[in-house]
């Protein structure tokens, strides 16, 4: 297994002038030998390109790739011996579910009974071990996307297994267990895992860290709690959770924050640089409040949403939106009712141009 | 516009796609067709825009039957699931062709404001291939409420999306459908996107229609196990119990003092929302010690999977929670939370609204 | 309910109907006068004497057919086991994408845009030893080369400008089938350390067997039934070592105008060739269909 | 086609393509060179270059005539195939109906079938006709091949197109010769024939 250490950056045309030309902006950052990490970002912010520079099948136009300290940039993906597993089932037809797993030991002349051996403990920890002699092209996708898998897990020396939206044609009733799978199987063999996705459920789930990724840059790498907890920025704040962060335009006053016209009291201890600035503060955090409470704004009810397990409340204040998360059995309203939401608390974060401040 | 189904049911060949039905969406208002993958969605909006006719029975639109009227006569629009437009055509044509054949005249404004709504007026002059996915979703849409057909058809619209542009668009439809008066079909296999666009739904499962009525309504008092099953995510804890003297006694568990009624089978199946388990106690409350498997984190939520002495349960709790794999964890239910099925699957007992924490 | 199940609609008839009028009055109304003449003494257009299976039995002993036949079948399947292979190392090696490959494809396909009487000309005067730039090199080498006297030079000088002819055909169904193979298989094999032979043992050759069916169907036909060619260039001969099946058949009904026999051949020509094909299509389908189920999004 | 084997495969291509340019190159030298020079001598480019034989095929009657009627009954057999296929290949690509399966093969063993079986027939039908020896008979006669592979070609090809689009354009209000022209045709952009 390898600790990938990334120093690099990777530009469309030669020489690169402003942020749009390039498809990676420098980036310095470490995956630790064992550690599961994902790449998490909407379509086209640069996730896969990252994961084929490190899976080798791209080289980056600046910049260097290690595997254990070794310099592996200029490397193909079987001299850095990962494994990749593809958004589509990629396997060989024509061949058996055994033959599958075992080909990439047959490639490398390992003698027959230790592919045998290796092949059946492989299949084990795959649940598959009853269709070893069926043929591959006949079973369903999340099945071959195992198959994908085993054919990594077989070698016993893989530096790192690589997921590239593994689950997208798998049906949704059956993505529940195949991420679960995976996730024992990283607890099981400690193997360096990136997982990339656009799907925050996902990246969260399997991962211990997560890279969030926006037009070509990691803009912030994190725990899910702090990813949840302290956004570094505001795209994270919205990209993570569901709905995601709220965010009111306000500016700094030395007794508070003003809103519009109304300011709110600053918690003890509290202190800003002046200026414009975004308070952010996540919908599951917003709470319903007596009227006049302190970091409260009185708020005209612009929809409520009965969504099962909880309510979900969107409410407008001077032309800004926020949206509240509150229990069931929150106290019943209706659309243009005024209610008091406390916005400014200890979960709550300020932003200037985008970037986290307090 | 009154649209009716009348026993209708779909055979191809042996199989049977679709199981006689009868179905009145609600006139001018969103009905979710919320069923798992080969449930029969598609089958069933397809006989309702009249691309297919069904097997027997009847589909009458404002009390005249539509069966075999050519789909160019129906009045209808659809958007497929995998962003269809015209390859050939620029978004600006795209939008405009229903616009063109139904005879519009002020065509152009109408595209444009259209295309405003849909953020999609810069693209206008390009041709949908050069798009992304969203923005080809977007010109499908556009097209579709181009026409303002009295019935709008939708097939899971946005499974092809990312994640967040999913719930980007999905505010952006609800706040469409309300503004227009036209009566819109959703189908969707997302318990959740069903509830965020309110209105009624309609659950099927293996080409049954299982429940109809308003969305709020059907989550939350599902007639059998089956549509509790069909609309939960994650999958809702069934647990076996036994009707006792006092209440429910679950197998291997506490007993919930909860008050039967008398037609009750002896077997029974409780059934418990994720977000009923919770990991502080309130007084009342149902004990379930156990051994965590497995915990989730999907941004707003964690979903801790344990094993307990009744089986192995899913519990939601909100915000992001660590627990070590094997750790020891204490859940707590109130038993006013649990829904409980007879032997046969028919709903007996179902949470008291606003009773929950 | 995936849609991919085509509905049913008897109306779609009346959108045949022109194919079947146009490829009947050329097919149905000749097939019947084959049928007719098959059964038929014909000694003048006035009298005419019912002779059962007797022309079908006669031409059934016909020696001559029988080592027709034979040269036909060597031929198809020479060509089968030459053009294939090369097909294929053609495809394998044409260049991936832009400029170069469009320009390589056009040279490569340009012999199958000429028409086929015209090959059999340029095959005529390139391979004459005073005059063809072939002819005139064999000789150079000492190769005492005649496509009009030795019979092995003419048979495979016809094999040769067949080959010639019809290998980018090939080429380029396989081509296609490499095209619609999506970089991921490559990724993969390269990951798992697969060589080169392996790649195209495990990867390329599966993906290609749907269109390689097609190109085994069309050049197994065609080669069947040719007859310009190989007429214009050796003229059947020297002797017959060059003459197939449609050569012997048009001397039997225009050379020496016994109708019955050639009317009765035509006919056993006509069943093998229908035989032939229902085989090879319903292979075809059976590993086409395969490879779609196999296939992905 | 990964790197690896490049030269290799390099050396391949450049062969085969010498071997496909070989004889069309020795018929262009030849046809720069006059009668005598071809017969006298022997030699890899045209000594005593001549436009000659051009000017002849271009202006001797008997020569440009062969062109005109080929061009004829090429024209009419391309637009009668075209105008015939195009339906028939969507009806085979968009609907299953009774014996679209034998139809199909019927009309694939037409395209095997060699041209000897029919030459007799033809020529009997054509004469009773009365349409021996004009452009029409041989246009005719070559439908038997080329309308098969037409609809064969064009099939494949419409299968390519999603079936959503014509249901999107019926809903629109497109009728079906409308969608064809406007919508199919140019979404096909090249609807090439073999």
């Amino acid at each position: 297994m390898a600790r990938i250490e990334l120093d690099l950056a990777h530009a469309y045309a030669p020489n690169p002038k402003q942020d749009s030309d390039y498809a990676l902006l420098p980036l310095k950052m470490t995956f630790e030998d064992g550690g599961a990490y994902a790449l998490l970002g909407p379509s086209g912010c640069g996730k896969t390109t990252l994961l084929n520079i490190m899976s080798g099948l791209l080289m980056p136009s600046q910049g260097s790739v290690q595997f254990d300290g070794v310099d592996v940039t200029r490397a193909s993906p079987q001299v850095r011996n990962i494994a990749q597993v593809f958004q589509f089932p990629v396997i060989y037809d024509t061949m058996t579910v055994a033959e599958n797993l075992g080909f990439p030991l047959r490639n490398r002349q390992v003698p027959k009974e230790q592919i045998h051996k290796r092949v059946g403990e492989i299949a084990e920890m795959l649940e598959m071990s009853g269709q070893l002699n069926q043929l591959a092209a006949n079973l369903s996708a999340d099945q071959k996307q195992k198959i994908s898998l085993g054919r990594g897990l077989v070698r016993p020396d893989v530096s790192a297994v690589l997921f590239d939206e593994p689950l997208t044609v798998i049906d949704p009733l059956l993505k529940w267990q195949l991420r679960r799978k995976i996730k024992q199987i990283h607890h099981e063999l400690k193997l360096t895992m990136i997982y990339v996705t656009h799907d925050q459920v996902e990246a969260l789930t399997f991962a211990e860290q997560v890279v969030v990724m926006t037009r070509g840059r990691a803009v912030q790498v994190g725990s899910a709690a702090e990813l949840f907890e302290r956004p570094r920025h505001t795209f994270v704040g919205n990209f993570i959770g569901s709905p995601g962060m709220n965010f009111l335009q306000g500016s700094v006053r030395s007794e508070g924050l003003q809103v519009a016209d109304t300011v709110l009291p600053w918690l003890s201890g509290q202190s800003l640089p002046p200026g414009e600035v975004k308070l952010g503060i996540r919908p599951e955090y917003v709470a319903l409040v007596a009227a006049q409470t302190p970091g409260a704004l009185p708020m005209q009810v612009a929809q409520v949403q009965d969504v099962g397990t909880h309510v979900m409340l969107t409410a407008r204040f001077a032309g800004q939106t926020v949206k509240a998360r509150l229990s069931s059995d929150a106290a019943r309203m209706a659309q243009g009712d005024t209610v008091w939401l406390q916005v400014l608390g200890a979960h709550s974060c300020f932003y200037q141009n985008e970037e986290i401040v307090a | 516009m009154h649209l009716t189904l009348e026993g209708i049911d779909k055979m191809v060949g042996s199989q049977t796609w679709l199981y006689p039905m009868s179905l009145q969406p609600c006139s001018g208002a969103v009905t979710v067709l919320l069923g798992a993958t080969q449930a029969g969605k598609t089958s069933l909006m397809r006989i309702m825009a009249g691309l297919d006719v069904p097997s027997h029975g009847a589909v009458q639109v404002n009390g005249h039957s539509v069966v075999g009227v050519p789909v160019r006569k129906r009045n209808v629009a659809m958007v497929y699931q995998q962003f269809i437009n015209y390859p050939s055509f620029t978004v600006r044509d795209n939008i405009a062709s229903p616009l063109k054949l139904g005879g519009e005249k002020n065509v152009v404004q109408r595209v444009n404001a259209l295309a405003e709504k849909l953020h999609i007026e810069m693209f206008l002059d390009r041709y949908p291939a050069e798009l992304s996915g969203g923005q080809q979703q977007r010109v499908a849409l556009a097209r579709a409420l181009a026409k303002g057909a009295p019935l709008m058809l939708l097939d899971e619209p946005l499974v092809n999306l990312d994640y967040k542009l999913r719930e980007e668009l999905r505010d952006e439809l609800s706040a469409l459908f309300a503004e227009g008066n036209s009566t819109v079909i959703y189908a969707t296999t997302e318990p959740g996107e069903a509830l965020l666009l309110g209105g009624y739904t309609a659950v099927l499962d293996q080409g049954e229609l299982l429940q109809y009525g308003p969305t709020a309504e059907v989550f939350h008092k599902p007639q059998s196990l089956r549509v509790a099953r069909a609309f939960s995510d994650p999958p809702m804890n069934l647990l076996a119990a036994d009707a006792v003297a006092s209440g429910v006694q679950l197998e291997g568990g506490p007993l919930l003092a909860v008050h039967l009624p008398e037609t009750a089978s002896r077997k029974l199946t409780v059934g418990v929302r994720a977000s009923a388990l919770h990991v502080t106690a309130q007084e009342g409350d149902v004990v379930l010690p156990g051994k965590v498997e497995l915990a989730e984190i999907s941004g707003s939520d964690t979903f801790v999977h344990v094993a307990t002495l009744v089986g192995e349960v899913v519990a939601q709790l909100t915000g992001v929670h660590y627990f070590e794999l094997g750790a020891q964890v204490t859940l707590y239910l109130n038993p006013a939370q649990a829904y409980v099925f007879d032997d046969q699957g028919l709903l007996l007992l179902a949470p008291v609204r606003g009773g929950g924490r | 309910m995936s849609t991919t199940i085509k509905p049913v609609n008897q109306k779609a008839w009346f959108l045949i109907l022109p194919v079947l009028i146009c490829v009947a009055f050329s097919a149905i109304v000749p097939l019947m006068t084959v049928v007719n003449y098959s059964v038929q003494d014909i000694i003048s257009p006035e009298r005419r004497v019912f002779v059962g299976t007797e022309w079908f039995a006669a031409i059934m002993r016909d020696e001559e057919l029988h080592s027709a036949l034979l040269r036909q079948l060597t031929f198809s399947l020479s060509v089968l086991a030459v053009e294939l292979p090369l097909g294929i190392l053609l495809a394998l090696s044409m260049p991936a994408q832009g400029w170069k490959a469009s320009a390589v494809l056009v040279i490569v396909s340009l012999s199958l845009l000429i028409p086929w009487n015209v090959v059999g000309t340029i095959w005529q005067i390139f391979g004459r030893t005073d005059i063809g730039l072939m002819g005139a090199a064999l000789q150079g080498l000492g190769i005492d080369y005649s496509y009009t006297g030795n019979a092995t030079h003419a048979w495979l000088t016809v094999l040769l400008m067949d080959v010639w002819h019809w290998t980018p055909l090939v080429g380029l169904l396989g081509y296609a089938g490499l095209r619609s193979i999506p970089d991921a298989y490559y990724q993969a094999a390269s990951i798992d350390g697969a060589s080169k032979f392996a790649v195209f043992r495990y990867v390329q050759l599966p993906k290609m067997r749907g269109v390689l069916m097609i190109a085994v169907l069309l050049r197994f036909m065609d080669s069947f039934m040719i007859y310009t060619e190989p007429f214009v260039l050796t003229g059947g001969g020297p002797g017959n070592s060059t003459t197939f099946l449609s050569q012997f058949l048009t001397i039997k009904a225009v050379g020496q105008f016994d109708i019955g026999p050639a009317a009765a051949f035509s006919l056993i020509y006509f069943l093998i060739i229908l035989l032939l094909c229902f085989i090879l299509y319903n292979w075809m389908q059976r590993v086409g269909t395969q490879d779609k189920e196999g296939g992905h999004e | 086609m990964n790197k690896t084997g490049f030269e290799k495969r390099n050396l391949f291509m450049v062969l085969y393509i010498v071997f496909a340019l070989l004889p069309v190159y020795w018929m262009v030298n030849m046809s720069f060179k006059t009668n005598e020079e071809i017969l006298a001598s022997f030699s890899l480019f045209p000594q005593h270059f001549t436009w000659a034989n051009y000017k002849t095929i271009l202006t001797d009657a008997s020569w440009y005539s062969g062109y005109i009627n080929s061009l004829i009954y090429v024209g009419i057999n391309t637009v009668i195939s075209i105008t015939v296929a195009l339906p028939a290949a969507y009806a085979f690509s968009r609907y299953s109906f009774l014996g679209d399966k034998h139809v199909f093969f019927w009309l694939l063993t037409n395209r095997m079938t060699p041209p000897a079986v029919f030459l007799l027939p033809f020529f009997q039908l054509y004469s009773t006709v009365g349409l021996m020896d004009t452009h029409i008979a041989v246009a005719l006669a070559h439908l038997l091949f080329n309308v098969p592979l037409a609809v064969w070609i064009l099939e494949g090809f419409m299968s390519g197109i999603p079936r959503e689009i014509d249901e999107t354009a019926y809903i629109d209000g497109y009728s079906f010769p409308a969608f064809f022209v406007k919508i199919f045709g140019s979404s096909g952009e090249s609807v090439g024939r073999f």
